[in-house]
């Protein structure tokens, strides 16, 4: 019961060792009746190696369809002040720069109307509010529009986009991944707040094929940053490179080049730029010999997901190279037309790559009106089941 | 709380408003950047303008009042300008280099200990676990911390390591964070299939979402006792949890068989080879809280033999696939079974469809 | 013929009753071999024996007449020794070197070239098509003569190429040879849904094993005039005809929209690089008898284009992974299509998920 | 109509040109009146552009569910002489090796019984007897068979084995891979001859991983020599082969070889052979300076076929490496322990290895009681849907 200090030997263990502790946290809050309880039902979680939350319910704010998850605790009568435990999902500024006024605002709007406790940030990337009762969202979400904050995404809605720190400290940025996010941000408010999918449809920006945003693994749309024309070398700082004995120019970076492009003689650092895929390793192994080109945009990869259902996912390329320039309007277009057709025939929880992959790549660059291009694939079909159509009929022996 | 017109959708705060000066001003001008000591980097602009990055662990889940505290520790040493990263770091924006130890000093006082830049190990990404997800087959905060107590020496420095080793966990096979294509991959399983509440079926579940769900097609509309739910075949199951995910009727949880697999090789960086996913390494790990000491150890032997074979800037899937997955196995001791062997749609691609197998008995790296 | 008790199950007869004395003696030592010139060779065993081979060309196709040919030439030169290679071309095995030319000379009055040996064009594997399959898409022997008509000078030596290359030839998707793994595949395809002839279905057909062929699943049982038959969704074909293999009923036949597919970069060595599957390089060319001057301009182009860039050894399929695709459809013209990007099981597998991407504009070999 | 000689002007064009020309194969025999209707039918077919054979019949000699193809004109009233023109598969020799004799045998037989028109060889490997009539398949069979030959397989049978040219002319043969080919089709003549598998099963046996019967491709078993001790190297004939200038050792051979495992410093030749996938690349390249290691035998992979019905493979490993030793009991065993639980739990139409993708590597192992090894694969599963089993928790840190 809430009143009185649960003991909580197993996590108390957790106190310990020098990695910052979470239990650590949860004290630092522990005052709290609600941050009490769940210490206790956590506790108990350690003691009986299995969860004690429910299956989520439908909360959340006025006119919003996401942003909240439910949560309820399947021990409400012993921990009555976790028996509702729900999290809000506050959209986090770009590049998560905060200032320390903006750090307290949220920390007191948290105290007032929350657990206290949070995470910075959830995985896709929004603040976590760990915690509170249905009757706090409301006021909880005034305080926060109050001074600037809204809510992230969450079920099937875009969900909160995200972007590596890019042109802010990054020597390496292709394009302002920040300025990029958060005019993506803004232009899609209402698919970010009404959820009108099959299912969560993610965005993500890297300034560099580094992916600082692991935007391939984790985001239905990646903007990954790149160049379309000779690395930038400076070749005496390739020598300093070579003479101080930090690199060894031909075995730590030649050799480990994807394409094989370079070539080292001890004095020239020669790159066949046209075979070059712009994997970045080069340019991080000497940093003040090589930066990127200076023909800068980023390829679109579409289409990156978690194992459920039918298996995960890595993004494919979808644009090859595109500047990246505001306001953008071309790729706000093609997301609407993505959008379109994917919620339409789209299944329900088909994330937009299982889509793809169920009518065919082909066939839904089609609908959406791209062209195919080699750029897109690995290599060739194969298999041979090929859906004719009377067009290969039109063009006989047009390629020889 | 305010009677004004309720507002909407307003979206993010601009990160202008939050961007240092030196940033402000040298936006898109960096020229480049040095790792000074671990977990500190200088960022050079064109202008010659410098900016010390400090970076500091956190477990994520944090505090109010550590919030206040990183609000403290800015307002001292950088400005009042902080950032987080990717991977739940925190991160102080310093113009003056002469702030940079005692900033290390008082975080070192208060538990946030410095690192992770460079080839490191820097935070795990994780997610809730028992903290707040029904889903969970694992708690998450406590196996990170157990894992990053033994690595602690590769995240502060004093170890090192030939590339990057990126660690991450998930709670469930939905692995909500990268989990599929990290170094070390550390992934809460089910093993049982999802007990059926009957009598909840038809109150709390569609129930064609729930057949749909299925991704082997194990779960089939029933009549019990009359009345219309559902029943899993159980050789068909593999325990994913995703009826779960749409039916609250179709308990996943169990004490004793709930565990934790370990993956590996995955990346997501396009650095010399292609962005992978993490493979399987230890199929099952027992649950053992508070320390979870099995998984620590299985992990900590992983970064072991990887930082003792692998070549500078390999990556851990880079290091194995230059050696091969058979000899992975015979230097982390792990044992090969059937589990290994992948058995769902695209199974046949991770056959050895050639005879290019190293046939030595006694083969090192 | 014979009354006496009927022979069965006697097998092949054996082997070594057809070596010749020199193999015989030197069977498992041969020590090594070199190409003397264009389809001959001369392996010497550790005693020093030699062996001399003259390799050449057949249609596959032969006459009882050419038969007894061949076993004249070989009592003239070889011993009566003489052997069939795995590409269908013939090889006869001399003893006494001074036998070789007038063997040549010999051969090529009849018409059989000698050559095929090293990195040149060997024989196409081919198949049936109209001479004796009732499956065909394409004819086979006409194909392979008018193409190798084009490509003999890779055959006969007198045009060189930088490793082998082999081309394989067949009539439908049943492949019947090692099509889908060959430097350059010719395929004949139906491209139009089988004709279900209705009266002959029930006669004919069990319906069930038809609707279990299709892979898509386009056949469905269906009733037409009262009778059970079949239908197929017309979307859902891609008229891979083994509906028509297992019900005779269902004709793919269609003058007009049969033809042929070319595809590229197969191998089964495992020399060098892995075995790989051929990829898709030209959807769809008319059949145009009696010389396809579609595909044999489409197939030289392929020759002519890899045998002005591939390196040493290098086979199409490791020469085009080293340009990549991209550079591959530039250099030969070859547009690229919707129907390139594969669709069927593993489709995603094919797709690029990573940057790696040659971004320049003007990218030359 | 067969009686008076029909014009082919469109076959005459493919008499013309350097490559030997099956026109003139079948004018060889146009004397014969099934080889003039024959003629007259395919032209007919390159006038027309499809194929004038009526699906297959069931013909065949008694006791044998094999071996014989049959085949019905459906232009049978226009060219009555080929309405029935069935081909017979002959089993043939190992290696494809004849005399001049044995060749004249043939030939003398399908004189007598048959079109006089044959495929040296079909794609299986057997010698084909191209086109008779049902009536003379008796006959032949017996004339066959009174010469020491005998029929291939056909149908859901064991088809034809076939061999590489092996020790018999070839330096690389890691094991005999006639010896082999003969054992095994002798041993499993009831299989060959008589269809009672889900469907085809084919072994093909090359001596050395250049496999010159592509038996990766084409067969449900396939027999690849290699071996396990280090590659034999002559340094003086490596010298030799650099001095020459035909091969550059550096760029022809160390920089292709797929694991790198070579150096070569000018003098000496060092190969890493830990490393070595025995691709035999640096082997080919040359010939007389290296060879195969002592200690050879085979890898044996499973399951290659062509597309039909789920898509085509290629074979993978299945035993890593064996001793290729007659009289082959284990292996014997083994496939007879495939073919059982194939037999039992295949689908009609299931070719082995869509059988084992279907069922799952690992419970094919476990049934046929072969250990699994991480040879087998490239890499372990990626995809988390693991249908655990109570071993694993038997077995708690057993890793660590
Ligand atoms: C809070 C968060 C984990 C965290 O601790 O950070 C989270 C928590 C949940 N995720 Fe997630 N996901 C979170 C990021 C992710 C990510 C990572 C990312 O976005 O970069 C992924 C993998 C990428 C992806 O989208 O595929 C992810 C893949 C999933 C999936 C599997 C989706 C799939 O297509 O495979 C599910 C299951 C579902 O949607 O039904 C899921 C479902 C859930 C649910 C809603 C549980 C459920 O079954 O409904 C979890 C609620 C937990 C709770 O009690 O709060 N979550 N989820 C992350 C969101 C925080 C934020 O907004 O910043
Ligand atoms: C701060 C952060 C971006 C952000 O917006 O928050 C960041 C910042 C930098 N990354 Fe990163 N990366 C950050 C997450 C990532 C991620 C994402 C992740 O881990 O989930 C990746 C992909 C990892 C993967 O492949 O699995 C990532 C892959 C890289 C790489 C490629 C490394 C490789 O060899 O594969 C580089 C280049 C390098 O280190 O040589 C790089 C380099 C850099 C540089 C040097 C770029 C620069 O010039 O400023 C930055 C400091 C390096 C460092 O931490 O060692 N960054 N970097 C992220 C710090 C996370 C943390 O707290 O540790
Ligand atoms: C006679 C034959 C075996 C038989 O039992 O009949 C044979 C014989 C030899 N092969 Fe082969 N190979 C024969 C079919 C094959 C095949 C199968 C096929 O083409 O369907 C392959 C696999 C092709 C593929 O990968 O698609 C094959 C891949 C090789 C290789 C690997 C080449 C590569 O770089 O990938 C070598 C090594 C080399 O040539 O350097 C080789 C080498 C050899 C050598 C040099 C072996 C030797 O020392 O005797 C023989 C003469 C070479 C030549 O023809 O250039 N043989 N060889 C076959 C001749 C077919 C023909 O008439 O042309
Ligand atoms: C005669 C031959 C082609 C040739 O011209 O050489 C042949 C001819 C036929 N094959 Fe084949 N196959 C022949 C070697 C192959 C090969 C190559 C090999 O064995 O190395 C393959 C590819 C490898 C494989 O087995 O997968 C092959 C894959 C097929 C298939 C597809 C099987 C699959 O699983 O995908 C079929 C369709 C079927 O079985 O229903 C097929 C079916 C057929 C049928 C029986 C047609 C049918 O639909 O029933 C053809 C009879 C033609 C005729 O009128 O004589 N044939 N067939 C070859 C046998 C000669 C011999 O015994 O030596
Ligand atoms: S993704 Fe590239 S641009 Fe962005 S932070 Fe990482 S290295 Fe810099
Ligand atoms: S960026 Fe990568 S591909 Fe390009 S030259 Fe550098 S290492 Fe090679
Ligand atoms: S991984 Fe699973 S258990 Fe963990 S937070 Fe995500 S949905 Fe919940
Ligand atoms: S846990 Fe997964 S596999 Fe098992 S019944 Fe539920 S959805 Fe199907
Ligand atoms: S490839 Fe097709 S058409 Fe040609 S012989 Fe084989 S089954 Fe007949
Ligand atoms: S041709 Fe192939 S895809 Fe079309 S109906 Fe027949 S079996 Fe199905
Ligand atoms: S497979 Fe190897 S052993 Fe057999 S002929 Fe070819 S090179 Fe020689
Ligand atoms: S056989 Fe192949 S893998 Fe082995 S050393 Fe030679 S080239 Fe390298």
């Amino acid at each position: 019961m809430s009143e009185k200090k649960r003991e909580t030997p197993l996590l108390d263990e957790l106190e310990k060792g020098p990695w910052p502790s979470f239990v650590k946290e949860l004290k630092k809050e522990a005052a709290r009746p609600m941050v009490q309880d769940l210490l206790g039902q956590l506790e108990r979680s350690y003691e009986e190696k299995v969860g004690h939350w429910k299956h989520g319910g439908l909360v959340g704010v006025m006119g919003y369809g996401g942003g909240v998850i439910g949560r309820y605790s399947d021990l409400g009568e012993e921990f009555p002040a976790c028996a509702e435990f729900h999290t809000m999902r506050i959209n986090q500024p770009a590049g998560w720069f905060y200032t320390s006024t903006a750090l307290r605002t949220i920390a007191d709007i948290w105290d007032r109307h929350g657990s206290g406790v949070t995470n910075m940030h959830g995985s896709t990337g929004d603040i976590i509010l760990l915690g509170t009762k249905t009757q706090e969202l409301e006021p909880t979400f005034a305080e926060l529009t109050e001074h600037g904050f809204d809510l992230g995404g969450s079920g099937s809605d875009m969900r909160t986009p995200s972007a590596c720190v890019g042109p802010a400290r990054c020597e390496w940025a292709c394009y302002d991944t920040l300025g990029a996010v958060y005019d993506f941000t803004m232009q899609f408010q209402d698919e970010l707040h009404r959820p009108a999918f099959p299912y969560k449809y993610k965005l993500k920006f890297a300034g560099c094929p580094n992916d600082c945003v692991a935007s391939v693994a984790r985001s239905d749309m990646s903007f990954i940053g790149t160049w379309r024309d000779e690395i930038q070398v400076d070749q005496e700082q390739v020598k300093a490179y070579a003479a101080s004995g930090a690199i060894d120019v031909q075995k730590d970076v030649c050799d480990r080049c994807p394409t094989r492009c370079m070539s080292w003689d001890g004095k020239t650092l020669a790159i066949d730029d046209v075979n070059c895929v712009k994997c970045m390793h080069c340019i991080n192994a000497m940093p003040r010999a090589l930066a990127p080109g200076n023909d800068r945009g980023a390829a679109i990869l579409i289409g990156a997901k978690a194992p459920i259902v039918g298996g995960a996912l890595l993004s494919s390329v979808f644009v090859p190279f595109i500047k990246m320039e505001p306001p953008y309007e071309e790729i706000k277009e093609l997301i609407g037309r993505i959008w379109d057709i994917w919620s339409e025939h789209g299944k329900n929880r088909e994330r937009v790559g299982e889509f793809i992959q169920r009518i065919g790549l082909g066939n839904f660059l089609e609908q959406i009106g791209l062209d195919p291009v080699p750029e897109m694939i690995v290599a060739p079909r194969a298999n041979p089941y090929i859906f004719y159509q009377d067009d290969v009929f039109a063009q006989p022996g047009e390629e020889a | 709380m305010s009677s004004a017109p309720r507002k909407t959708d307003i979206g993010p705060p601009h990160f202008e408003q939050f961007l240092p000066p030196v940033i402000k001003k040298n936006y898109g001008k960096w020229k480049g950047h040095e790792i000074i000591k671990p977990g500190v980097m200088v960022h050079v602009a064109a202008s010659g303008d410098k900016l010390f990055t400090v970076r500091a662990a956190t477990p994520r889940l944090l505090s109010i009042a550590t919030l206040r505290l990183f609000a403290d520790l800015a307002d001292k040493y950088s400005g009042g300008h902080l950032r987080f990263t990717s991977r739940n770091n925190v991160e102080f924006l310093l113009s003056d280099p002469a702030n940079v130890d005692p900033l290390i000093a008082e975080l070192a006082r208060e538990g946030y200990g410095v690192g992770g830049i460079g080839p490191a190990i820097s935070n795990i990404v994780h997610t809730q676990g028992w903290v707040h997800c029904h889903s969970a087959a694992s708690d998450a905060s406590g196996v990170v911390k157990s894992v990053m107590d033994e690595l602690y020496p590769y995240f502060a420095g004093t170890r090192t390591l030939p590339g990057k080793l990126r660690v991450a966990f998930a709670c469930c096979l939905n692995m909500c964070g990268a989990v599929h294509c990290s170094d070390i991959a550390i992934l809460g399983v089910h093993t049982h299939p999802p007990k059926i509440n009957d009598k909840d079926v038809p109150k709390m579940c569609e129930i064609p979402s729930v057949v749909a769900s299925c991704p082997t097609g194990a779960v089939r509309p029933a009549t019990v006792d009359g009345a219309s739910s559902v029943e899993v075949i159980q050789e068909q199951c593999m325990y994913c949890g995703n009826c779960f995910t749409v039916c609250p009727a179709m308990k996943m949880a169990d004490a004793e068989r709930d565990g934790i697999s370990i993956w590996v090789g995955g990346k997501v960086s396009n650095a010399r080879s292609e962005p992978k996913f993490s493979k399987l390494a230890v199929p099952f790990l027992p649950n053992n809280p508070p320390r979870w000491p099995e998984v620590v150890a299985a992990v900590s032997n992983l970064v072991t033999v990887y930082a003792a074979h692998a070549r500078k800037f390999e990556r851990m899937g880079e290091w194995i696939e230059r050696i091969g997955w058979p000899q992975f196995f015979k230097l982390t001791g792990i044992p090969f079974t059937k589990y290994h062997i992948d058995d769902f749609r695209h199974a046949g691609e991770t056959f050895r469809r050639s005879t290019h197998v190293r046939q030595s008995k006694e083969a090192e790296t």
